[in-house]
């Protein structure tokens, strides 16, 4: 039968890329007209398949040395939307994946239908929002288009904000309208920037956007103010730095399995996108006082963060501040591969290291964040409170859970052998070999905050001093093998070669020269 | 300076001054009152703007359905006094940093190229294979078919939210934020009399989307205000939440069209595409299920999180 | 004939407006909503006119969505829903357990 | 006989503008909440209705003119029915602001 | 100047009062009715945009691609807006204001 598509494109393996976006909506349908316990089957069956696929994605781009593509309905852009997966993509799609697949696990003891009614409030809205964060996560990482992103980022906000007060408290719901306020007005910024784009150029695809910037005319004004009032929404998104407010109430108040999917995963996107924006849209505008502009938020982040961590009286806020320094670490990556003197640093080919640093940063704190989370969720159950005072002698009740903790708290410090480490230790190297020494500082301090704000929570926990703790409930040795197996993912990454990490470098647009004109 | 020309001046003048007034209304149902005639005046803006397709979604959506959300939220706030303003300082950053993005934004506009780059020719183009006759449904439904899939899937999702506010106690109830327990008569007569000739104008809308402005999204909004309606005068109930019904109309729009566009897998050679020849059958049968969807969701997104009956609780 | 409506439409919108007045004068809440209503209908009237003298498509239907919509924000604000049905909206259970976390 | 159709649009579109500026000036100049509700509904109806009326010869049949008179049928429905439901709450609102004497 | 411009001021005049609202109001409806401002300001500027490009090729139309972003958008905006609303009617619930706590 004939098609309408005409000049469509799609490489090898393309289709891949509909299923990645398409399996969580198909699911999140399914579970939630289904409903009651069959939610959680629907999610732990889509689970593995998920993952299947996301593996499927990233063999065939290192299979292939390039990025897949997909036209949708088969109209080539700019009239249409297209898909796109670089090894940035695919590596982000398999991190979520692989979260996704602990949380699942790790979550089914919170939110089991009790026994006695056919559905509960909790479960139904947990497992359907947790297909809609993957839905959204998988369609920002594979997105092509502005508009086709400002739809992904605000189905991902739906899915996040209501995760924030499953538990219905009011300091929870709070936080979650403050949330809620923040991230709209960063994505109706983020439209606005779009908008002008279009206005300015007749194009919201990515590619084609480039490439009209990249022509040799004079950048549109237009151009700037949307590349400014983006990355200005996006930022209040991923709550850099001073649009931080919203953060440490959101990420703490939800349950565990939700703070873990919101730290680890859902302010990525939004970082996701700066990249997305800064590297592939404009990357010739990406000019040394922005980048550092960037770059100083992100360290003020680092030090406020872990300052703030220093101070909190419970664990899940603690852990929540740490997200806000590690954070700061990402923004490093703007002037560290901003320059072009970072060129080839380790044996990577002619890619520089910070851009790999940077993304190994980005994926081993999600293993280690998620796994701190659903570690302080094991504690908190099990204590019945996530005070710090009160965590005296936890490691000699619950080692496996503590070790956890220590691991993933390994990767966050960079300390060796952890991913947190690779990608400091590549960080600190650009830094070093571009003559950008204060960031050198920076880190070094924010390594030793985290150390700090690391350590008062694992001296008490490994005291052997003190009365036995008694556990409100018992905590079930699989979700801790769970907890530890994500920090171990934290930690394995820091013991593969850096030479395999090749993938994170396939499809850049500029694939020679990220750098500076 | 000509009429038209005037015209406009005073009606932006007029926007202005009551986006200002909702700013500073002093009472909260002042402010939204002021909000709701400011969002007719943007629906003719939108006319001006030779963009009746958003006219009608600003009508029925941003100004009918918005102001019913707000307006109800505004009568039942706190009289208290508001709280605190925040400090000098935060109030002077705020205001340079939007000052700033203002003109910024007012010199973009003014400095836009001469030569303006649109899709509007390929969109046109293109609609004759398509079967449609209304632009922007093409690319509603054909051009950027992932958008609309995705956002249909918001609608749902909001929904979840909205329903996971409900008390742990409630779940499985109806939705509760609608029922009155006295409807006066003039709102009763309302009632009876406004929804058949609503539906009417809701399946209007719908149909004539493919030929002329309207659409799922117009055709949905009218559906559910004169659902509501009919939900505020208790002359229908709303569904259970637990219901498997309902769950099943709010994804039938959605499913539908994830299911279409999995058959362009292999019927029309790409993943969103439509068969040669059969393109308008299947865009009306989307558009259909969607309006049928969309009207349910936004009717229960009104309707509120569930409550438990009356009688006693478990 | 088409100037004609347009300088009437001109005309009833800049009348109504004159009503926006009593928006921001109120006192009460009632009498904002009545000119809110009186802005409604003068813009249904323009439409009309606007949309025989331009004869553009959809702009009467506009106007018929816009009719249809009337009444039907003032409603949420008159009716007392949700405040007696079974619950009092504004007021908190406090017999209710919060769930655990 | 086009012309007279021409001149019986002009009279009553003109008749229904006056219409809508005695509306207005009901709103601004009566006294109390219920007169001005009072203004606002002979507005309504009678303005609005004069324009539909004048604008029937310039429309297509049915359709068009169906949907004219559609639209100034909901509008009276509109204000029948906002009219005294505002006019209650404007009431019980004043009543309750009054201190007793 | 023409009427389009004259949108487009308006729409950026818009976008910074709905900016200040968000952050400056205190009461959450507020912030809530100023992010609807800075929404249409926004879609307005849009709507420009869409004009010109559709006006200058089609005679006398609006872009039918802008028009269908800016349609999906408005119907985001409606559901945030209903979301915003029903969690701080919960909010109003539990404390009786309706106000964040401290900071904004």
């Amino acid at each position: 039968m004939d098609s309408l598509a005409t000049l469509a494109s799609a490489t090898w393996g393309g289709p891949l890329l509909v299923l990645a976006l398409m399996l969580p909506v198909a699911a999140l349908m399914l579970a939630f007209v289904l409903g009651g316990r069959h939610a959680e089957r629907v999610v732990l069956a889509t689970l593995p398949i998920g993952l299947g696929v996301a593996v499927a994605i990233a063999a065939a781009i290192i299979h292939q040395g390039a990025a897949l593509h997909y036209d949708l309905g088969g109209w080539a852009p700019p009239l249409g939307v297209s898909l796109h997966a670089d090894g940035l993509s695919a590596t982000l799609l398999l991190t979520t994946a692989v979260v996704l697949c602990a949380v699942g696990l790790y979550a089914r003891a919170d939110f089991r239908v009790p026994p006695g009614v056919s559905e509960a409030r909790a479960p139904l809205a947990f497992w359907t929002l947790l297909l809609a964060v993957w839905a959204g996560l998988n369609a920002v990482f594979l997105g092509q288009d502005l508009f086709n992103l400002y739809v992904a980022l605000e189905l991902l906000t739906f899915a996040a904000v209501p995760l924030v007060c499953l538990s219905g408290s009011p300091q929870t719901i709070a936080a979650a309208l403050r949330y809620l306020l923040f991230a709209l007005m960063g994505s109706v910024l983020y439209l606005l920037g779009g908008a002008l784009f279009y206005g300015a150029y007749g194009t919201l695809d990515i590619p084609m956007l480039s490439a009209r910037l990249a022509s040799g005319d004079p950048i549109a004004p237009a151009a700037l103010a949307a590349a400014a009032l983006m990355t200005a929404g996006l930022l209040a998104k991923t709550a850099l730095f001073p649009l931080h407010l919203w953060l440490p109430p959101a990420h703490a108040g939800a349950p565990a399995a939700g703070s873990a999917v919101l730290s680890a995963l859902v302010v990525k996107a939004s970082f996701f996108l700066i990249l997305r924006l800064w590297f592939d849209v404009m990357p010739a505008s990406l000019t040394h006082l922005a980048a550092q502009v960037l770059a100083a938020l992100g360290a003020a982040a680092i030090l406020f963060g872990g300052v703030l961590a220093l101070r909190q009286a419970r664990l899940k806020m603690l852990i929540a501040y740490s997200t806000l320094a590690q954070i700061g670490y990402l923004f490093l990556v703007f002037p560290l591969v901003a320059n072009p003197a970072a060129a080839p640093i380790l044996d990577l080919g002619q890619t520089p290291g910070a851009w790999t640093g940077g993304v190994l940063q980005l994926v081993s704190h999600a293993f280690a964040k998620a796994a701190m989370f659903m570690a302080a969720g094991l504690i908190a159950g099990a204590l019945g409170h996530d005070q710090l005072r009160g965590l005296g002698g936890i490691g000699r009740v619950l080692p496996m859970t503590v070790f956890a903790f220590a691991l993933a708290g390994l990767s966050l410090m960079g300390l060796p052998p952890s991913g947190g480490f690779a990608s400091k230790w590549l960080l600190l190297s650009a830094s070093i070999e571009t003559g950008q020494w204060w960031w050198t500082l920076v880190m070094l301090a924010g390594g030793l905050l985290t150390g700090a704000y690391l350590f008062r929570v694992l001296a008490p926990a490994l005291s052997t001093r003190g009365p036995p703790l008694t556990l409100v409930k018992p905590v079930e040795r699989s979700r801790e093998l769970v907890v530890l197996g994500l920090a171990l993912c934290s930690v394995v990454l820091g013991l593969v070669p850096f030479s395999s990490f090749g993938l994170v470098q396939i499809g850049r647009l500029g694939a020679t020269g990220i750098g500076l004109p | 300076m000509s009429v038209a020309l005037a015209a406009d001046a005073g009606l932006a003048l007029l926007i202005l001054g009551l986006a200002v007034w909702t700013s500073i209304a002093r009472t909260a149902g002042g402010a939204v009152i002021g909000f709701m005639a400011y969002g007719l005046l943007v629906a003719l803006v939108w006319v001006r703007l030779a963009a009746v397709d958003v006219a009608l979604t600003e009508a029925a959506l941003g100004s009918g359905l918005t102001g019913f959300v707000l307006l109800g939220a505004a009568a039942r706030l706190p009289r208290d006094a508001p709280a605190a303003r925040p400090g000098w300082g935060l109030r002077l950053a705020a205001g340079v940093v939007s000052a700033a993005v203002a003109a910024g934004l007012a010199a973009v506009v003014l400095l836009l190229p001469v030569s303006a780059p649109t899709l509007a020719p390929a969109a046109t183009a293109n609609l004759p294979a398509l079967g449609l006759g209304n632009p922007v449904t093409g690319v509603l439904i054909a051009y950027r078919a992932i958008d609309t899939l995705l956002e249909s899937v918001v609608l749902v999702l909001a929904l979840i939210g909205l329903w996971s506010l409900a008390r742990d106690g409630d779940w499985g109830g109806r939705p509760g934020a609608l029922r009155s327990a006295d409807p006066s008569p003039a709102l009763v007569l309302l009632a009876q009399v406004l929804p058949p000739l609503g539906i009417l104008v809701g399946i209007y809308l719908f149909w004539t989307g493919a030929i002329a402005p309207g659409g799922a999204f117009q055709g949905g909004t009218v559906l559910a205000a004169m659902w509501v309606l009919t939900l505020v005068t208790g002359l229908t109930r709303p569904p259970r939440v637990g219901g498997r019904g309902v769950r099943l109309l709010l994804v039938a729009g959605p499913a539908l069209f994830l299911a279409i566009g999995v058959a362009g897998f292999w019927l029309g050679g790409a993943f969103l595409a439509y068969p040669a020849g059969y393109a308008k059958p299947l865009i009306l049968a989307i558009e259909a299920a969607l309006t049928l969807s969309i009207a349910v969701a936004l009717g229960l997104l009104l309707a509120g999180p569930p409550l438990a009956q009356s009688g006693p609780r478990a | 004939m088409s100037e004609f409506l347009l300088i009437a439409a001109l005309c009833v919108l800049g009348t109504v407006a004159l009503g926006l007045v009593v928006i921001l004068r109120g006192p009460t809440e009632a009498d904002r909503l009545s000119a809110a209503q009186l802005l409604g209908t003068g813009g249904v009237a323009a439409l009309l006119l606007l949309g025989v003298a331009t004869d553009t498509t959809g702009v009467a239907d506009l106007a018929l969505v816009l009719a249809l919509l009337a009444a039907f924000a003032a409603v949420a604000f008159i009716t007392p829903f949700g405040t007696n049905g079974g619950r009092a909206d504004p007021v908190a259970q406090p017999d209710r357990p919060q769930d655990p976390e | 006989m086009t012309i007279a159709l021409t001149l019986f649009t002009i009279i009553t579109v003109a008749l229904g503008v006056v219409f809508f500026l005695a509306g207005t000036v009901g709103l601004l100049r009566f006294p109390d909440t219920l007169t001005r509700l009072h203004a606002l509904t002979k507005a309504d109806n009678l303005g609005l209705g004069l324009v539909v009326l004048g604008l029937l010869p310039q429309v297509a049949w049915p359709f068009g003119g169906l949907k004219l008179i559609a639209v100034w049928l909901l509008a009276l429905l509109a204000g029948a029915t906002v009219g005294p439901l505002l006019g209650h709450a404007a009431w019980t609102q004043e009543r309750g602001r009054e201190p007793p004497p | 100047m023409s009427s389009v411009t004259l949108f487009g001021l308006c729409g950026a005049a818009l976008v910074g009062l709905g900016l200040f609202g968000l952050i400056v109001q205190p009461g959450v409806l507020r912030k809530i009715l100023a992010f609807n401002l800075l929404g249409s300001g926004v879609l307005l500027l849009f709507g420009v945009i869409a004009r010109r490009g559709g006006g200058v090729v089609a005679g006398n139309g609006s872009d039918p691609v802008a028009q269908a972003l800016i349609i999906t958008a408005l119907v985001v905006a409606f559901a945030a807006t209903v979301l915003a609303v029903a969690l701080l009617r919960r909010l109003v619930q539990e404390t009786g204001r309706d106000s964040l706590d401290s900071d904004g």
